[in-house]
Formats: structure tokens, C-alpha cells, sequence
């Protein structure tokens, strides 16, 4: 039986723009524009997009690292845009975040013995005399040796201050994290050795992840369901296999022949797309990626079209397109 | 290949940085030839020495880096010996180069149009005049829509797919020889991606250049070289034509790095790791540097460095197992066994 | 066989306080200009704790036959207009210099740094609020605005600190809001507040050392500025008065015999420009070690 | 562009005001009695009555200053207590003088500070850079009085080159110029310097190279530009500094401008004298900021877009 533990309602987050003579706000940037999705207990939800699709902002706002414009947040059942400053910090033992940057990531100027206590201590986790053993425990489980306990930042490389920004998550025991292209500044030997800690780590403590990435190498590998982003709208989400192996977004799918496949001689047909994102200050009417979709019609450009579900898509498999079907039944052909 | 003809060829070269004293070998005894036409691809990860290996062609390397030996020549000639007048004269015209930063490569106080028509001043001698109709028609060309109005903009009024087109048409505008182009992907999205490789590759074979094309995705590899060059803590590991490489991987390292790759168009239970970090540039290995981290490890490779040697379909190797005083487990099938060997 | 089980040497607990420092100092020592700029500050504060004892004439020591004679074996530096010995009097006057030059910065930092620590961490009104009133500060060039402090609280010694102190202010509080800003951005400090951190904490624990470079830096060359604004005021009549043995007063008096003893002026401004000097390369030097991308 | 510009002027408003309030506040919260200070020691309660009347020092603070904002904006910045003169007409007579002062000493500052930082970037790591370096080092702990005075012992008493003091004559401009530009020029040198090797280790000066553009264009063409732009608000900046110094340098020289004037009248304890030409003053330096911040924007036109 899987239960939803966080579950995310019309969310919006709009960061307003000032301007003008009087420095007043004159816009808006919709960075996140009504989206709602849940994740289960013990699955990974990744979100991919390109950048600026909202992607991040949307696992920041989920944490209330930006508090959203409007919407609903609901973890565990409890409705965590209600709760007031305090309360919301000792919620934040739940709740945890692993960056992409690991320089930036952790402060340069405390041990690794002093980032794993502080936040023990912020959350009082443990009483003080048993902290320690769980900090030795801490470095053990994401691969550090105790003898790196009283070490700086600068004296890691990239991959092992990944392995330090994630102990320190785990120092709070927290049941969701978000994983904010936790792995991208890595290089591919590093990546690896770091996905499978975090995947390791997720069946060792039933850890719950919203996984956030540009690469869908690294999505398919660590997902169990997928939601695409673009401009701030969640177009596609399902099972990470439809969504790899039966996408129906006309933008999943040339997200998708956009990657270059490591194989030479298995080369794809590719579907171009015209330009470049639109500003999200002002996106397009309709269906906002009907400015480069090559099946963009009228109704596009004036409907906006809803997540659904078509007659060959399977379990929680949603898109939201409004010629899935004549696209699929070869109908519309693409207009280049 | 040995029948093409090279547009370049450097061999044995040694490009050091010296901090404090110490000698910091970021290229270290490279040798490596571009076919005419043809693209050629290094790979390897951050601090393989791949950027400094093209900026020693453009012989761009700043204090307090320096080029220390081996040689590099274009069409037969020796680039290391010309004079920086003479470099002058062929940086933008016979080879150019673009960079990984669309964002900080191109001057922010220069309309783009100042800055695609400087190249045809400098090289061709044209009048502000006609310098300014070239660089339209090759904004044309880069596909970049509006052109005329385009040329007056600034670069932060151009996003970074279209700076990128930018920088194309800059390097392109004298009809080089060879492109060098160092990770001229990275920075941008997939989609814009998608659309710049295709943009290089159209105009390759419209001029007819050559392409040495540093990156560290071997999907970008896959899509666009014919020969790739895998790198590893300042030294080729690996030389091949792009589907030996990627069918029968001989290098240990190489292997590693495609086991690692997660895929999005295949499904793959758990990743093969490499294990370990690279060295750090001070601090090398005596024998091979890849030893350290290789599942098939054995004495010799921690002893000595193996040499670059040629396969018989004339492709190289720098390992041990390949030679025939590997003292390791006979019969190594790298591809197969990497698994295996590193769980050992 | 080789040794292949990996040996992990336990390394001893490291107080990360005191690695903090010594890295600065491993630093500070790689930098020469900071080394000597170090060096010869080192020597005056042992110059004006010890010198006093050392040098041969007090003070307010007058001999009035002996005026206005110009640099001897007996004193090096010449007499002034009263006869005393102009050498002994600069060395009496170091104290006075360095304490100005760092009571004042302290003063100046202290209130700066509290100012724009919160306007760059909190931002919004409480942000334009502090600004604007730098910004007012600000809008009085330099003395003018020490000038003033000292037309409303008289001149004397301690006046002066308080006016060179207020006229630091808005500098310090620019800096320090401009590095919080830049640190804020920093995905640590996302990751503690994630952790469920205080405002107050995060601004202690994690803001205030790592703005702490550009503030120090900042201090060492501030106390130059303030030692030479200081020197200025007393050189009005406006600072420290007669007959304390303050260099700039000392300019003041020598600049009425300009025409008979240069050397009355010579010296003292001599000691301030080689006292300001050390501040300026000290903070140089430290800038470089410490906080290479704060421009000068 | 336009709305910045506009934006900009509507900013200065508040600090104007601010600037106001605190001159205004400087000047009652001296201690003691103005009016006993105006009216002199001798004087009967009765004059000290009328003379607080005339004043109105009797009325409530924010009544004062709103009088004293109303006149000052009309121009009127009250009566000399000393001369018995109007305070905007002594200012403005003197204003000249410190203005040309400090213009020459500008254009000294820049002229040095630009010709010598550049050099020394140019030169990264040779003697010359070091030399540089070090003269500019001197040049900016040097206070600028002592300079005047040392220049006008040596050329003025000494060597008889110039004249010792006063103001008007090219011969008389020359020594209190240097005195007063040195330190400008030893600032805008240390700043062209690091703002010149920071632009020069910029991704774009590395496609310049690429493209096969001269040593010598790369530097002037495409790093100058790019570097002068925070050198400008710097010499916006020292603008003030000029100013201030003007203060020390007008009292070495015997030149009867502003800064004098405010020395004198701090001396004397003349309040109105004090309040109406400081006020000047900042309102000038804010003035000159303003200028200099919106010639920024329209070097640098990429920051428009934040």
C-alpha cells in the first residue's frame, strides 16, 4: 500500500520585478505557475527541465526556502504553509536538501565535526554525549573515513563534499529530501560513485527523494516517477517508463532525441525545436510550448491544456497536450 | 588513417604550470593529429588536461603556464617556433577557437556586430563598411534570425544559445582551416544543445574544416566525432576511431567511463564506479595513473607507465594489459570483467 | 607482496578555531608586503608602549635658548619653536596616533558592521532605511562630517575619535552588506536555514566569519585614512590641543616657522606618512592573503 | 535609460532632505546658547531676547527647520554672525575659487592616476609596476597639508619658483594643485591597475586573442573600456575627497575659498556660517555622485537590465 507523503496543490511562485520610476513592482516572473503533483512514501519523484522551466524553484518552495506565492503544501498531512516561523523550523527536521554545488554548499570555515554537530543540535537530535557516535556512524554510512572527521571543506574534493553535504542531511533522521541537481557539478566517474550512495541510502533508511535534474541519464536511473517541467507548467508526469519509453508531451519527446546517445551507431531521428525558452516574465498564451511545438495549433495558442490521461498510457501516466491522440495516431504531422 | 593527411599534428607535448617553484604537468607528453575534415574528439574529466591541450594550439596559455616541449604543427608548419606576430596572423584565420562560456566569452561594451567584423578588419582588411555586410551574411549563416537588427545589440541582450551562434560566427568568419572548440556545449541546455552541434556539423562539411573538439560528454563524442582521444590526468589514454571505441573499449579507464554513464535510453540495474579520485596534479602516480583506481591493477602498472602503443586496426592503448609483459590475470576481457575485477 | 590493507592513520582532533587562524598566518607569510607592512607596526606599538621611557627629553620639556636649531647629534630631529626636542616628542606622540587610528576604526566598526550586517541579511525597508542614512552620511565628503562632530562636541582628543569613528561608518556598513549579500547567496547558508537554523544563528555562526576578511581588511586600512583625517582635524586646531605632542598639531605649530626651520614640519609629517604607510601596506598585503577579489 | 536617470534624481530627494536635517540638527545641538554666542558675552538679556526672536529660536524645532529649509531653498542661508554679511553671498564668493581648486587637482588626479595604473597593468610583474606601485602607496599616505607644506618650503621659500601662497595666478594654481591631487592620483592608479588585471583575466579578452587581435589593441580596445568603468565612479568619488581636502589645502595656501571659510567660522563659532556652506558642500558632493552614477549607467549598459 503506498501512502502519499507529501502532496503538492496549485502551487505557484511568482517573484515580482521592480521597476519603473518609484521602483515599484511591474511584473512578475512566473517561475512556477500552478503545479501539482504527490510523492509516495519511499519512491524518488524526479523533476526535469531545461533551465528556468521552474524545476528548482519548485523543490525550494516545497521547503519553504522561498515562501510560494500561493498554493498548498501537505506533508504527512500537515499543511505546511500554515505552520509560523518556529514551528516550521522544528518541521524542517523532516524535510532536508542536498545541493548541487559542493563548493558552495558548505560553510568553508567548520570542520566536518562541526557541520554533522551543528545540525544535531539545531534539531537537538540525541542527547550531547551521543552525538558523536553517531556522527562516527554518519561519516561511515556516505563513505568518509573517521580519520577526515576534523577536516575542512578544502581539503575534500567535489565528490567527497557531496558525501558531507548528504551526512549532514541525514543528521537530522529526515524522512523526505530534496535533491536540487545533487549530483550535475559532478564528473561522470564521481556521479556514479554518489547516485548509487543515494540509492543505497534510500533502501537502507526508506528515505523519500524529490529528485531535481537537467540529465534524464541520471533521471531514469534513479527515478521511480517522472515529472517534466517547462516554463513553470508540469507538462508530463508518470512512471519512469512510460515516460522514457512512451512519452506523449511533444516536448518530453524532444527532450528526449535532444540528448546525444553515447553510441555512434545507434543514432536517432531527431525532433528539432525552433529558438529558445520564452522569458517566463511574459510567457506564451495557451499552451506555453506552443511557441516552438512543431504541432502547435490555434487551440493552442488559446487553450491551456490540462493534465490527462489517453487511452494507451499506463498507471499514473499523465500529459498535458491537446493533440496527443492525432499526434500519436500519425493524424498531425509536425510543421518544421 | 595514416593515409590522411593531417591539418595537425603536436606530438609529445608538455604544457606546465609552475606555482611556487613546482612544476604542475597539466599536459603531459600529449601526441595527437587532426585528419583534414574530419573531427576529432578528446574526452576526459575536469583536470585531464583537455582545455590546456587546445590552448597550447592556439598558443594561448597564460602566465604562469608555459608550453615546455614537443612540437605542434599546422599544414607542416612548426607553430611553436613562429613568432607571436605570426600567431596573430593565424589565430581567427586558419585556426579558431571557441570557448564553453557563451556568457563571458564575447566583450560586454562591443555591439555584436563590432565584434564578427573585427575579424574580417584584422585579417582581411576589409572597410568598416563591408566588414559589417560579411558579419550580417555569417550571422545569416549561424542562423541567427534578423541579423541586421541583431548586429546592433549588446551581448547581454542575446541569450546563451545565440551568444553561442555569436562566438560560431566570430570563429568561422574566416573560413578556418581548424576549429577548435573547447566545450562549447556545456553550458547550454539540451535542446540548444541539440541545435549547436548540428549548426557545427552543417558547417563543417559546408567548409569543409576541421574540428577538434574538446568536451566531457562522450554522448556529444558519440554524436559528432570520427575519432576520439580519451584523456586521463594529463595524458592520452586511449586513441580510436569513434566506433571501436565505443563497440570495444580497450582502456580500463575508458570502460569505466561509459559503465558509469547513466543512460536515458537504456535501463541499467546499478552503475559500474570508478572508485577513488583522479590524482592530484602534484602528486602522480610513478607508474600508470590510472593504477590507483583500475579494478585489473597489477605490479607492473603500479612500476611503470606504459607507453601509447598502436593496435593492429591502428588504434592505441596505454596499458599494460595489451603488451606482452602484462604479469596480470591472463586473458582480461576489460569490457566484461571490469565488474567483476572491481568487486574483488 | 605490497602492503594492500589500507592504513588510515588517526589523525589528532584539530581545534578548527585555531586551524582557522594559522591558515591566515600560513598565508600572511607567503605575503611579503604584508609581512613588512606587519612588522613595522609591531615595532611602533612597542615604540609608543616603550619608546616614552627611552628617548631623552620628556614631552613638554622646554629649553626656549634652544629653539628652532635643526637636527644635531643632541636632537636628531631639531627643537621647536620651544625649545623642545622634536624626536622625543614623536615618540611621545606614537601612542597618541595609534590610539586614535584604532579606537576610532573600532568605533566605526562596531556600528558599521552591526548596520550592514542586518541590512544585507534581512533586505527589504529595514535595508533602505539603513542605507539612506549612509547614504546621507556619505553625502558629507570626508573631514566635513568630523568636521561637524567636532564643531558640536568642542575639539579635543576623544572628540576627535568619535568623529573619525562616525565617518567610518557608512563604509564599513557598505562593505559588510555587500559581502552579506553575496554570502546569503551561498547554498550554505540555505542549508543551515533547511536545518531549521535562527536568523540569529545563521548571521553569527555562518555570516559574520565568513565577512569577517573583507571587515579586518578593511579595519587595517581604515586606520590609515582615520590616522591622516585625524592628523588633518588636529592640523585645524580643531583635534587634539597643544601642548600634547599629536603630530598633526605639531605640523600646525611648525607650519609658522616654515620660513626660518623646515624641519620643525618635516619630521612629524614624516612619521605620519611612515605610520600610514605600514597601515596602508599592511592592509594590502592582508587584502591579497585574505580577500583577493576586494578591490582596492 | 531615461526612467534610471529620472529614478536616480527622485532617489537624491530623500538624502537632500536627510542632508538638511542634519545640518540643521548639527548646528542646534551645539552646546550653549546661539544667541548668547551672537550677541556676545556682554550683552543684556534683553538683546539676547530680541536677537533669539529675530531668530526664532523660540520657536518649536520642527518649526526652525522648516524655516530654515523654506529660506535655504529660496537661497537664503541666514547672516553671518562674524561679518554680518549673508552667508549664501559670502559662500558664493568663495565657492569659485574651491571649485577651480579642486577641478585642476581632478584633472591632475586622472591625467596620473590613468596614465600610471595603466602602465603598471601593462607591465604586471616588472620594476616599473613595482615602482609604480610603491610611489602610489606614498601618494596615498601622505597627508596632502604636509605635501603643500613641504612643496611650498622647497619651491616657494627655497628655490623661489613659486609664489607662497594665495590663489588667481597660473604660477600661484601649481604647487597647491600637486598638494591636492597626489592622492587622488595615487587612488585612481591603484584602482586602474586592479581593475585593468581583472578585466584582462576575463573569458572575453581570451577571445580576443583567439580572434588573432593585437597585443596592444587587446589592451586598449577591448580591456580599457571595460576596466575604466568602476575607475569612474572612483573618480566620482574623490570628487569629495578634493573637496574635503580643499579644507587643509586652502588653509596651507592662504586661498580664500569655501574650505577656508568653514575653518574660519568653525573657529569662530559663526553657526549660520558653518551650517549654510557645509551645506553647500554636500550638496554639491551629492550632485557631482549623481552625475557620475547616471554616466555610469551609460558606460555600462548592462547593468540595466537588473
Amino acid at each position: 500500500m503506498t501512502t502519499k507523503l507529501l502532496e503538492i496543490n496549485n502551487l505557484k511562485q511568482y517573484f515580482p520585478i521592480k521597476g519603473g520610476i518609484f521602483g515599484r513592482t511591474v511584473n512578475h516572473v512566473k517561475a512556477v505557475d500552478d503545479v501539482s503533483f504527490y510523492v509516495n512514501e519511499g519512491e524518488t519523484l524526479s523533476i526535469v527541465g531545461e533551465s528556468g522551466c521552474g524545476k528548482s524553484t519548485t523543490g525550494r518552495a516545497v521547503l519553504r526556502l522561498d515562501d510560494p506565492t500561493s498554493g498548498e503544501i501537505t506533508f504527512q498531512g500537515d499543511d505546511l504553509l500554515a505552520l509560523n516561523k518556529q514551528q516550521m523550523r522544528r518541521k524542517r527536521k523532516d524535510l532536508q536538501i542536498i545541493f548541487q554545488d559542493p563548493y558552495a554548499s558548505i560553510n568553508p570555515r567548520q570542520t566536518v565535526r562541526q557541520i554533522l554537530e551543528e545540525a544535531m543540535s539545531i534539531q537537538k537530535v540525541l542527547p550531547k554525549a551521543e552525538r558523536m557516535d553517531k556522527i562516527m556512524e554518519l561519516l561511515d554510512t556516505v563513505g568518509l573515513g573517521s580519520h577526515q572527521l576534523d577536516r575542512f571543506p578544502h581539503e575534500f574534493s567535489g565528490g567527497q563534499r557531496q558525501r558531507i553535504g548528504i551526512a549532514r542531511a541525514l543528521a537530522v533522521d529526515p524522512k523526505f529530501i530534496v535533491c536540487d541537481e545533487s549530483v550535475s557539478a559532478l564528473d561522470v566517474s564521481i556521479q556514479a560513485q554518489v547516485l548509487n550512495l543515494l540509492k543505497q541510502l534510500q533502501r537502507d533508511l526508506n528515505l523519500t527523494y524529490l529528485f531535481i535534474a537537467h540529465d534524464l541519464g541520471v533521471v531514469r536511473h534513479i527515478s521511480d516517477r517522472v515529472a517534466v517541467m517547462y516554463l513553470g507548467k508540469i507538462v508530463e508526469i508518470g512512471e519512469k517508463k512510460e515516460i522514457f519509453d512512451n512519452p506523449k508531451h511533444p516536448y518530453t519527446k524532444s527532450l528526449l532525441s535532444a540528448i546525444p546517445v553515447p553510441d555512434p551507431s545507434n543514432q536517432q531521428e531527431r525532433i528539432h525545436l525552433k529558438g529558445d525558452v520564452p522569458s517566463p516574465i511574459d510567457p506564451p498564451t495557451g499552451c506555453r510550448f506552443h511557441t516552438r511545438c512543431p504541432f502547435a495549433t490555434e487551440k493552442c495558442k488559446n487553450e491551456v491544456p490540462e493534465l490527462r490521461v489517453t487511452k494507451d498510457m499506463t498507471g499514473t501516466h499523465q500529459a498535458a497536450c491537446h493533440h496527443i491522440e492525432e499526434i500519436e495516431s500519425g493524424a498531425k504531422q509536425p510543421n518544421y | 588513417m595514416s593515409q590522411n593527411e593531417n591539418v595537425l599534428e603536436i606530438s609529445d607535448l608538455r604544457t606546465s604550470f609552475f606555482i611556487e617553484g613546482d612544476e604542475i604537468k597539466a599536459v603531459d607528453g600529449v601526441t595527437i593529429n587532426v585528419p583534414k575534415g574530419k573531427t576529432v574528439g578528446v574526452v576526459g574529466e575536469s583536470g585531464s588536461g583537455k582545455s590546456i591541450t587546445s590552448l597550447s594550439i592556439m598558443r594561448l596559455i597564460q602566465h604562469p603556464g608555459e608550453i615546455v616541449e614537443g612540437s605542434i604543427s599546422m599544414n607542416g608548419e612548426d607553430l611553436l617556433s613562429k613568432s607571436e606576430r605570426q600567431m596573430q596572423q593565424l589565430r581567427g584565420n586558419q585556426i579558431s577557437m571557441i570557448f564553453q562560456e557563451p556568457m563571458t566569452s564575447l566583450n560586454p561594451v562591443y555591439t555584436v556586430g563590432e565584434q564578427i567584423s573585427e575579424v574580417y578588419r584584422i585579417h582581411q582588411g576589409l572597410s568598416k563598411k563591408e566588414a559589417l555586410t560579411k558579419s550580417v551574411e555569417m550571422l545569416e549563416l549561424v542562423g541567427i534570425p534578423s541579423p541586421k537588427e541583431r548586429i546592433k545589440q549588446y551581448p547581454h541582450e542575446l541569450s546563451g544559445g545565440m551568444r553561442q551562434r555569436v562566438m560560431i560566427a566570430i570563429a568561422l568568419a574566416c573560413n578556418p582551416e581548424l576549429l577548435i572548440a573547447d566545450e562549447p556545449t556545456t553550458a547550454l541546455d539540451v535542446t540548444i544543445q541539440a541545435q549547436i552541434l548540428e549548426l557545427i556539423k552543417k558547417l563543417q562539411s559546408q567548409l569543409g574544416m576541421s574540428v577538434f573538439l574538446i568536451t566531457h560528454d562522450l554522448g556529444v563524442v558519440a554524436e559528432t566525432c570520427d575519432y576520439v582521444a580519451v584523456m586521463y590526468a594529463g595524458k592520452i589514454v586511449e586513441y580510436a576511431d569513434v566506433h571501436s571505441l565505443f563497440r570495444s573499449p580497450k582502456h580500463p579507464y575508458t570502460v569505466g567511463l561509459m559503465q558509469s554513464l547513466p543512460r536515458h535510453d537504456i535501463d541499467q540495474e546499478e552503475l559500474n564506479v570508478i572508485e577513488g579520485n583522479v590524482p592530484k596534479p602534484g602528486n602522480m602516480p610513478d607508474g600508470c595513473r590510472f593504477a590507483p583506481r583500475c579494478p585489473f591493477a597489477s605490479d607492473i602498472c603500479e612500476k611503470r607507465l606504459p607507453d601509447l602503443d598502436e593496435l593492429e586496426n591502428g588504434n592505441k592503448v596505454r596499458c599494460w594489459i595489451y603488451s606482452d609483459e602484462w604479469d596480470g590475470k591472463a586473458e582480461v576481457n576489460v569490457v566484461d570483467d571490469y565488474k567483476t575485477a572491481g568487486n574483488q | 607482496m605490497p602492503e594492500t590493507t589500507i592504513h588510515q592513520p588517526v589523525e589528532k582532533p584539530r581545534n578548527p578555531h585555531i586551524e582557522n587562524f594559522k591558515n591566515i598566518v600560513k598565508r600572511l607569510k607567503k605575503n611579503k608586503a604584508a609581512m613588512v607592512g606587519g612588522f613595522l607596526i609591531l615595532l611602533f606599538v612597542i615604540t609608543a608602549f616603550v619608546g616614552p621611557y627611552l628617548v631623552p627629553f620628556s614631552a613638554g620639556e622646554q629649553v626656549l635658548v634652544n629653539k628652532l636649531q635643526g637636527p644635531s647629534a643632541e636632537h636628531w630631529f631639531g627643537t621647536d619653536h620651544l625649545g623642545r626636542d622634536i624626536f622625543s616628542r614623536i615618540i611621545h606622540g606614537m601612542s597618541i596616533t595609534l590610539y586614535i587610528g584604532f579606537f576610532s576604526v573600532v568605533i566605526g566598526a562596531i556600528v558599521g558592521v552591526i548596520f550592514g550586517i542586518i541590512s544585507g541579511y534581512f533586505g527589504g525597508k529595514i535595508d533602505t532605511l539603513i542605507m539612506r542614512a549612509m547614504d546621507i552620511l556619505l553625502a558629507f565628503p570626508g573631514i566635513l562630517l568630523a568636521l561637524g562632530v567636532v564643531t558640536i562636541l568642542g575639539p579635543s582628543l576623544n572628540n576627535v575619535i568619535i568623529a573619525v569613528g562616525v565617518f567610518s561608518v557608512p563604509s564599513f556598513a557598505r562593505i559588510v552588506r555587500g559581502s552579506t549579500l553575496s554570502v546569503k547567496e551561498l547554498e550554505y547558508i540555505d542549508a543551515v536555514r533547511a536545518l531549521g537554523a535562527s536568523d540569529f544563528r545563521i548571521i553569527v555562526r555562518h555570516v559574520l566569519p565568513n565577512v569577517f576578511s573583507p571587515i579586518i581588511v578593511q579595519a587595517t586600512l581604515r586606520i590609515a585614512t582615520a590616522i591622516l583625517t585625524a592628523a588633518g582635524l588636529s592640523f585645524l586646531g580643531l583635534g587634539a590641543q597643544p601642548p600634547k605632542p599629536e603630530w598633526g598639531a605639531m605640523l600646525s605649530d611648525g607650519r609658522n616657522y616654515i620660513f626660518d626651520a623646515g624641519h620643525v614640519a618635516l619630521f612629524p609629517g614624516l612619521a605620519i606618512v611612515i605610520v600610514v604607510l605600514a597601515f596602508n601596506i599592511f592592509g594590502d598585503g592582508l587584502r591579497d592573503a585574505l580577500d583577493p577579489k576586494m578591490k582596492s | 535609460m531615461f526612467v534610471f536617470t529620472i529614478r536616480r534624481i527622485l532617489q537624491t530627494i530623500p538624502v537632500l532632505l536627510g542632508v538638511t536635517i542634519l545640518v540643521f540638527l548639527m548646528m542646534h545641538l551645539v552646546p550653549g546658547d546661539a544667541a548668547q554666542i551672537i550677541a556676545g558675552e556682554a550683552a543684556s538679556q534683553q538683546t539676547i531676547e530680541q536677537i533669539r526672536e529675530r531668530l526664532g529660536l523660540n520657536d518649536p524645532l520642527p518649526m526652525q527647520y522648516f524655516n530654515f529649509l523654506l529660506n535655504a531653498l529660496q537661497g537664503d542661508l541666514g547672516t553671518s554672525i562674524q561679518s554680518g554679511q549673508e552667508v549664501t553671498e559670502e559662500v558664493f564668493s568663495r565657492f569659485w575659487v574651491t571649485l577651480e581648486l579642486a577641478f585642476y587637482s581632478m584633472i591632475l588626479s586622472v591625467f596620473i592616476g590613468l596614465i600610471a595604473g595603466i602602465i603598471s597593468a601593462v607591465r604586471h610583474y616588472t620594476l616599473t609596476d613595482a615602482l609604480t606601485m610603491i610611489i602610489a602607496l606614498f601618494g596615498l599616505s601622505m597627508p596632502n597639508f604636509w605635501l603643500g607644506l613641504m612643496l611650498m618650503q622647497w619651491f616657494a621659500i627655497e628655490l623661489k619658483i613659486f609664489p607662497v601662497s594665495g590663489w588667481g595666478s597660473p604660477e600661484q594654481i601649481v604647487l597647491p594643485v600637486i598638494a591636492l591631487g597626489t592622492a587622488g592620483a595615487a587612488i585612481i592608479a591603484r584602482m586602474t591597475r586592479s581593475s585593468m588585471l581583472e578585466v584582462i583575466s576575463q573569458d572575453y579578452i581570451r577571445t580576443a586573442r583567439a580572434k588573432g587581435v593585437k597585443e596592444r589593441y587587446v589592451i586598449y580596445k577591448h580591456a580599457l573600456k571595460n576596466a575604466l568603468i568602476p575607475v569612474v565612479t572612483v573618480i566620482g568619488l574623490e570628487f569629495g575627497t578634493l573637496l574635503t581636502g580643499a579644507v587643509l589645502t586652502e588653509t596651507v595656501f592662504s586661498i580664500n575659498g569655501l574650505g577656508r571659510y568653514i575653518v574660519e567660522s568653525i573657529q569662530a563659532r559663526d553657526f549660520p556660517a558653518v551650517q549654510g556652506s557645509v551645506l553647500v558642500v554636500a550638496v554639491i558632493f551629492i550632485i557631482v555622485n549623481l552625475l557620475v552614477d547616471i554616466s555610469y549607467r551609460f558606460l555600462n549598459k548592462r547593468i540595466d537590465l537588473n
